[in-house]
């Protein structure tokens, strides 16, 4: 048994409009900020996962993602596991 | 001479025309305040009003921080100006810095529209001068992001000094507790401390969840917001006869409102 | 010169079936093509014609239907072909308002299939000139305890309320429902309503042939191609990848944005016309609003601001991108609605100019200065703009009823109930419970909470007790508005359902003492090619005429929603109707809970048998035999008269219409809403249960107080109505005496037995009503 | 003159209440998932920066990440050069 922590990044599929990301685009002109563009705005689930080994674990994490964590007619995700010792580590997360 | 009040309009700004209407029903004369505009002249107080300012994408608030009303505002804010922001005006307010803490999402995940109840913990404010303190007013929230966040040491220190304005309570006035973790029916956001409503340090800058605006006339179930509207007209009209005027303004013909 | 279909119409054209197939057109409807072109269509013209002869948007199977419906009456400005109807409502005002369905694509993604379906309504209604001050939503799912069931369920409030709220327009009402015959296809009807000032009304048509043609709001991409043509008339069903196109994404900002400036170019008088893009985007907007005015138009393909990189033509063309809008400009104007526009953030193009010779042309290479198509630019499409709509295919769909239809009992021989529950030794206090706890009866406040329901002060009275009543400020009016459909007995009856939709809808409105203006519909049914739907179909035209014809309602307007089946088979026939009213006077109005202790409490109209299709039947059974309620239109007429002037003469203190669960349930209502409980006695008429539970319509129940009872019951009686006095409001429980000088009158006679009293605290009924929406959808585990 | 893509993955601080969070934990249940706890759900930003050189690009994101992506009450932020071809790619972002 051993504990992995993961990140799955959700974000919205190449086409589909991203009203978040536009938003974020036509607000950099009052910040002053220039030469950004391509702006997507997803979400990010970080989370801790006991299991036998780390296949099991990311196995698990992918269940999730494709059934719960992002929506498949209009978002993409990626796996990827992390350190524990991330700022959002919370007590218990081990290290894998 | 009524007391001239802006209701600053951000993209997406949706309560802007209930709170111009508000305003009239208590004797101000509201002026509109395009976001676009950097600097406000002859403005005896501000409003910010609900909505969904640019959209609130990202964090409800935080784009139009950075817009250039905010700026001015916030200048109007630093010269002693009154500025009440309601709902997505209070989220922008936060945002700005403007009053201490943050709104985190409900914590029930879902936007609430119903009424609530919520009394004042001072009378003796620009925004609150016309109540009384503890008793219950009900009035309606409308709002997904509508938990009241600060941490330990800043809520203390708002309690402290007297910077925590209003707080959801029972119908009949009753305290919702000190439960922080618990969703309390009477505080259904989930707000720490059960606050709806903050001052800043000097007094002059207020944000409230709550839409007094939509609780000004009987007609519509309750008129208890219309003494928080009233209040805040009061005490603006008192500063009109010394309206500071904008030292931006002076320059050239930067008028107020874009009309539409 | 061939235009070549790629990437998402490749799945469907690769089999051996012929293009127009796969883009869904018969070969009888290619060869209604070639006959209004003269020659064979290129891929950009069949793919646009697709789009445009789909169910959706040409009626090709409704039109003959829906001209039989009343559409004339008082202060109708606009009828039905406009965006929206408009009726004056006096002061120089006029509402505008409209239903729309948005089922299939919130079957695929319930979120974004509800908030467009919001989106597309509200544009609708600004389209017009219309300022949008409310939203209702008519929902309809399968079983609530069932997972996929609840997704839908959760995503489409959240869908509504997440587009509404942001918009800034009170979702103020609507329905919700479950059925198990919506399990694979849930209903998701919203209308808007907005109101105008009436030298505003702007139509979709686009006049004067070098006028420009302006298209602004958000930029095009791929979403929803294929959506119009092939989700829109095709079954649906989950599993098949192809006919799931790039769903569309809306973005209600972009949408409030859109509202200001429309407005803004109306109230400045800067466009001659105006068309909102919904299904079938541009092909769909710059064909009708041609046809309208009778011209032609000319596109410039390159000139369509787009979101992403090479896009085919027919893309572009039928896009259901949301949030942009269609404007024709007189060429002076340009820079006036460009600056408009500047100022709104939003995207802003001429896409073309108006022509004299009636035709949609679309090239390829850019317009020179004078409009027409420049030197070394590509024609791609030339289709008369009267093919893809006024003069579009219609077909003549066969009905036939099925074998097993119940007729509708004839008015006066009513077929005898089910004398089931309750008798002696049931409670009938139980039965009360189970049916106010019970999913289609509970309360909405977990749904309607999500909702904004008081931006724009004016709601006066917001979801959760009847019709809803918005103050129109500056005046001393209100409007009033509703949905309803009663799908259970149009299952049985489609003439009788459709009819019974609308007297329930105007009764509600009545109720409250407004005058109803207008009717909006959406007939979600299923395949019109199956004999036995298309039956369904007529006979819910012809009820909704009759009644709307008995009841001197004008029908505005409305959306036909077909189609709607899944692997589980159709869904019940669902004639959904919105009806708009008009108080004169606020201070008139009254609500349907009780408002005083000692007010008398008074039934005005009389129980027949019938249960089928009721709530109760639903949870006990009805007997076999049995039919639905009748309806007696003259009654139902006489019955809204009545009840109006009782209101305006301040005869009633309150008045609430006995719909689902019956009497009992109303009553129940009432009293929970007012905080005051009844003492009362029932005539038994036919049976308890029909008395109690059944659904017959035209009855409400009004209280006064008791020095204007005599008065009341002369005015019933002047308008031929049966009134029973059923006692006093008081006390903090629901007491219901059954008996008819003791007995249980003719069911007496037949064996049955008188049922003990009702009587139960409000506490309980309210207990019971308050929890049993959350429970059933399990949302208090959440909360 | 080069371009960047760059993702920044905004999440609660530690503390932080995260309803969004406690809710994913809590549909595990249903879904028959085990092992999994310590459920963070942030935001995840994806941009492409045009700049002078790598460093300067990333200085804008951090800006941008600092002011705008962040509330640095409740938010902590980690910035991340990501391949310019990821699935979010549109036109004109370079590979960096
Ligand atoms: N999906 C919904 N959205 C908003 N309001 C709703 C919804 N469903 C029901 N309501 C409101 O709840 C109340 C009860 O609904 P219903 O039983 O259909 O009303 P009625 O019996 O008056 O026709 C009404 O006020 C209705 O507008
Ligand atoms: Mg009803």
């Amino acid at each position: 048994m051993s504990t992995h922590r993961f990140a799955v990044n959700v974000t919205p599929k190449p086409g589909i409009l991203d009203p978040q990301g536009r938003a974020v685009e036509g607000s950099l002109g009052h910040l002053g900020i220039e030469g950004v563009s391509a702006v997507r705005v997803g979400r990010r689930v970080e989370l801790t996962v006991a299991a036998v080994d780390a296949a099991a674990a990311r196995a698990v994490v992918e269940r999730l993602a494709a059934e719960l964590l992002a929506n498949p007619l209009i978002e993409a995700y990626v796996v990827e596991e992390i350190a524990g010792a991330s700022s959002t580590l919370s007590i218990g997360a081990g290290e894998g | 001479m009524p007391a001239r009040i802006g209701v600053v309009v951000f993209p997406g700004s949706n309560c802007d025309r209930d709170t111009m209407y508000a305003l009239s029903l208590a004797g101000a004369e509201p002026v509109e305040l395009w976001h676009e505009q950097a600097s406000l002249d002859a403005i005896d107080g501000v409003i910010l009003p609900g909505g969904f300012a640019y959209g609130d994408y990202l964090r409800a608030g935080v784009i139009a921080r950075f817009s250039p009303v905010v700026r001015a505002v916030t200048a109007f804010a630093d010269r002693g100006g009154l500025v009440l922001g309601i709902c997505n005006g209070f989220q922008v307010l936060a945002e700005a810095g403007l009053v201490p803490g943050a709104l985190l999402r409900n914590r029930g995940l879902r936007f609430l529209g119903r009424d609530v109840h919520i009394a004042a913990e001072r009378v003796d404010t620009p925004f609150t001068a016309g109540l009384i303190a503890g008793r219950p007013l009900r009035m309606p929230i409308a709002h997904g992001e509508g938990c009241y966040f600060a941490d330990d040491a800043t809520l203390d220190e708002l309690e402290r000094d007297g910077q925590v304005l209003f707080r959801y309570v029972g119908g009949d006035g009753a305290a919702v507790g000190a439960d922080d973790g618990a969703r309390h029916p009477d505080n259904p956001n989930g707000s720490l401390r059960a606050i709806a409503g903050v001052l800043n340090t000097a007094g002059n800058v207020a944000g409230l969840m709550p839409h007094p605006e939509r609780a000004a006339e009987g007609l519509l179930g309750s008129d208890d917001g219309a003494g928080i509207i009233r209040s805040f007209v009061a005490a603006a009209a008192g500063r009109a006869s010394g309206r500071v005027a904008d030292p931006n303004v002076a320059a050239a013909g930067v008028g107020a409102g874009s009309g539409r | 010169m061939p235009v070549t279909l790629t990437a998402a119409s490749a799945a469907v054209t690769s089999a051996a079936v012929p293009l127009h197939r796969a883009l869904g057109l018969t070969d009888d409807e290619l060869d209604a093509i070639r006959d209004r072109l003269g020659r064979d269509p290129n891929h950009l013209e069949l793919a646009i014609f697709s789009v445009m002869w789909s169910e959706h948007c040409s009626y090709k199977s409704s039109k003959p239907l829906l001209r039989t419906l009343p559409t004339q009456g008082e202060g109708v400005v606009a009828g039905p072909g406009e965006n929206a109807g408009v009726i004056s409502i006096g002061d120089g005002l006029a509402v505008a308002f409209k239903i729309e369905s948005h089922n299939h694509p919130s079957a695929v993604e319930p979120y974004q299939g509800a908030a467009t379906g919001v989106g597309g309504i509200l544009r609708d209604i600004f389209t017009m000139g219309a300022r949008p001050i409310a939203v209702l939503d008519a929902l309809r799912f399968g079983d609530p305890g069932d997972v996929r069931t609840r997704h839908l369920v959760d995503g489409v409030v959240r869908g509504v309320g997440g587009y509404g709220n942001c918009v800034g327009v009170p979702t103020v009402g609507g329905e919700l429902v479950f059925d198990p015959s919506y399990q694979g296809n849930p209903l998701v009807n919203v209308m808007a309503i907005g109101l105008l000032d009436e030298r505003r009304l702007t139509l979709a048509a686009a006049p004067g042939p070098g006028n420009l043609v302006i298209l602004f709001g958000s930029t095009t991409g791929r979403d929803g191609i294929g959506g119009a043509s092939v989700l829109a008339s095709s079954t649906f069903t989950h599993d098949d990848p192809s006919k799931r196109p790039s769903v569309q994404v809306g973005d209600p900002f972009a949408e409030k944005l859109l509202i200001e400036a429309s407005l803004e170019l109306i109230e400045r008088e800067l466009v001659e016309g105006l068309q909102d893009l919904g299904a079938g985007g541009i092909s769909c907007a710059t064909s009708e609003t041609a046809d309208r005015a009778g011209t032609g138009m000319l596109i410039d393909l390159d000139a369509v601001p787009r979101r992403e990189p090479d896009m085919a033509a027919y893309e572009v063309m039928i896009s259901e991108s949301q949030e942009r809008m269609l404007a024709v400009v007189r060429p002076d104007r340009e820079a006036a609605v460009r600056e408009v526009c500047a100022r709104w953030g939003l995207p802003c193009a001429v896409i073309g100019r108006v022509t004299a010779d009636g035709d949609i042309a679309i090239v390829e290479g850019g317009l020179d200065d004078s409009g027409a198509a420049a030197a070394g630019a590509r024609e791609l499409a030339r289709i008369p703009a009267a093919a893809l709509t006024s003069d579009a295919i219609v077909h003549d769909r066969i009905g036939a009823a099925p074998v097993h239809a119940r007729a509708a009992p004839a008015p006066g021989i009513p077929e005898w109930p089910s004398d089931g529950l309750p008798e002696r030794g049931m409670d009938p206090g139980a039965v009360l419970l189970a049916l106010l706890g019970s999913p289609n009866l509970a309360s909405r406040r977990p749904v309607f909470e999500q909702y904004d329901s008081t931006v724009q002060v004016n709601t006066v009275a917001g979801p959760g007790r009847g019709a809803a009543v918005l103050r129109v400020k500056g005046t001393t009016k209100a409007l009033v508005a509703t949905t309803d459909a009663n799908a259970p007995v149009s299952g049985i009856d489609p003439w009788l359902g459709a009819a019974l939709s609308v007297a329930e809808a105007s009764r509600n409105v009545s109720i409250t003492g407004a005058r109803p203006l207008g009717v909006t519909n959406c007939l979600n049914f299923g395949d019109p090619t199956r004999p036995e739907a298309f039956w369904q179909l007529s006979e819910a035209v012809r009820g909704l005429g009759d009644a709307c014809r008995a009841l001197g309602l004008p029908v505005t307007g409305g959306n036909v929603s077909l189609y709607n089946e899944s692997a589980s088979g159709a869904i019940l026939p669902t004639p959904e109707i919105g009806v708009v009213g008009i108080l004169d006077d606020i201070a008139t109005l009254i609500g349907p809970a009780f408002v005083e202790a000692g007010d008398s409490v008074v039934l005005v109209g009389e129980a027949v048998p019938g249960l089928a299709g009721s709530e109760y039947a639903r949870l006990a059974g009805a007997a076999p035999g049995d039919g639905p309620p009748v309806l007696d239109l003259e009654r139902e007429a006489a019955l809204q008269r009545f009840i109006r002037e009782a209101v305006a003469g301040g005869l009633a203190a309150s008045a609430q219409d006995v719909s689902g669960g019956g009497l009992a349930v109303a009553l129940a209502e009432a009293a929970m809403w007012g905080g005051i409980g009844g003492r009362l006695r029932i005539p038994v008429a036919s049976s308890p249960a029909a008395d109690l539970f059944g659904e017959s319509p035209s009855r409400i129940v009004v209280t006064c107080r008791p020095r204007r009872l005599e008065a009341l019951v002369l005015l019933a009686r002047q308008h031929g109505l049966p009134v029973d006095e059923l006692g006093v409001a008081g006390g903090d429980r629901l007491l219901i005496d059954l008996g008819n000088g003791g007995a249980t009158g003719p069911a007496e006679g037949r064996g049955s037995h008188v049922a003990d009293a009702l009587d139960v605290s409000l506490a309980d009924l309210e207990h019971a009503w308050s929890r049993g929406l959350g429970r059933a959808l399990g949302w208090d585990e959440v909360d």
